[in-house]
């Protein structure tokens, strides 16, 4: 199945890529992609476990199951205001 | 409730109160010329833009909830802002000022905390910081 | 830092911020529509305007020394408002946030504890009554 | 000698006058001028004991001797904001 992956301000930077289609095995969890992408960009592997992700643009755990079509985005430390 | 690109306009964000209303309590977040000892010129808003709206308007909705009869407005900026420029503006209109200030306050923490928002410092040299 | 009979103009009350300040922290109390159960039309402020003035000074000389790096600035309206009507305003300026709510807070407290100003509520009969 | 007093809000309309000016005897105190006109207008008895006294637009606590030309003010609750 396919998911669409969103990178932003330092993932963005790390993954030289705002975006992307991914192809990942049915059943891979939220955190199970994070560590796809960790082994890739070895910028990411500075942060100790998984940041927040949103799915659909809502927070979710890692140990949500990705679906079809899903929006993925693993957001680094927030500093909005 | 929402992300702009463009200024804001905090005499357009002043908006009339309610006729039960008796305070209101506005927070402005400016860009500031220093970073912890660090020279800023500038500062670059980056936003997961559909996800930050949802997120702005829950954290509105859920500091009226824990506030009763607070209404709670936010505006965040997106894009490059030079040094004085508003960053962001809470506004709260409550019938007492206890509430008023109360819910301005975690209004902002919450949107600290929660807000999809990213921003990178640009120093005098142009180089850039995210801040993490 | 003034006392004024004419409408507090908040847009321009709201200054510019020093370049060093990250936050703002502006607060208005405002005519509400009822007071304890009793439905008010208007609200008449009376002033010991010389003394006022003074206090009014004081309170945000003495907030800004507790809360170093806010600049505080008041504004009180006297004379006769109708509901809805700004009659207090209050802006700190800050380098960051928790100074500029504290202030803000502080100075608004300060004020209803000292200076020397009166308020007359009027009813929707015409009749006035003292809130002390 | 002569002081001159202020009365506002409840006071002005209990003492009818918004200011006037008082012979009072050397020596008397921001107290004892309190006595005097509480004596004098029944209204002002409701409050127990003195009410914050302004002279020369300064808070001053009862004990302070008042002088030649002063200006005096006894302040009922105040209610600014």
């Amino acid at each position: 199945m396919r998911v669409r992956v969103l990178y932003f301000a330092s993932f963005r930077d790390a993954a030289g890529r705002s975006e992307e289609d991914r192809e990942i095995p049915p059943g891979t969890r939220v955190c199970d992609l994070w560590d796809i992408l960790s082994g890739e960009f070895s910028a990411f592997s500075r942060f100790p476990g998984m940041p927040p992700a949103a799915v659909n643009r809502l927070y979710q755990s890692g140990d949500v199951p990705l679906e079809d079509g899903d929006e993925v985005a693993y957001l680094p430390p927030v500093a909005g205001g | 409730m929402h992300l702009t690109h463009e200024p804001i306009d905090l005499a357009a964000f002043l908006g009339a109160a309610r006729p039960s209303d008796g305070a209101v309590c506005l927070f402005v977040g400016v860009v500031r010329n220093e970073s912890e000892g660090q020279e800023t010129v500038a500062i670059e808003y980056e936003a997961y833009e559909e996800m930050a709206e949802s997120e702005l308007a829950h954290v509105a909705a859920s500091v009226s909830q824990e506030w009763p009869g607070a209404l709670v407005r936010i505006c965040h900026r997106v894009g490059k802002l030079s040094v004085g420029e508003p960053s962001v503006a809470i506004l709260v209109t409550a019938p007492h000022r206890e509430t008023a200030f109360a819910a301005c306050r975690l209004a902002i923490e919450r949107l600290k905390e929660h807000a999809p928002i990213w921003k990178k410092e640009i120093r005098p040299d142009g180089t850039g910081q995210w801040v993490e």
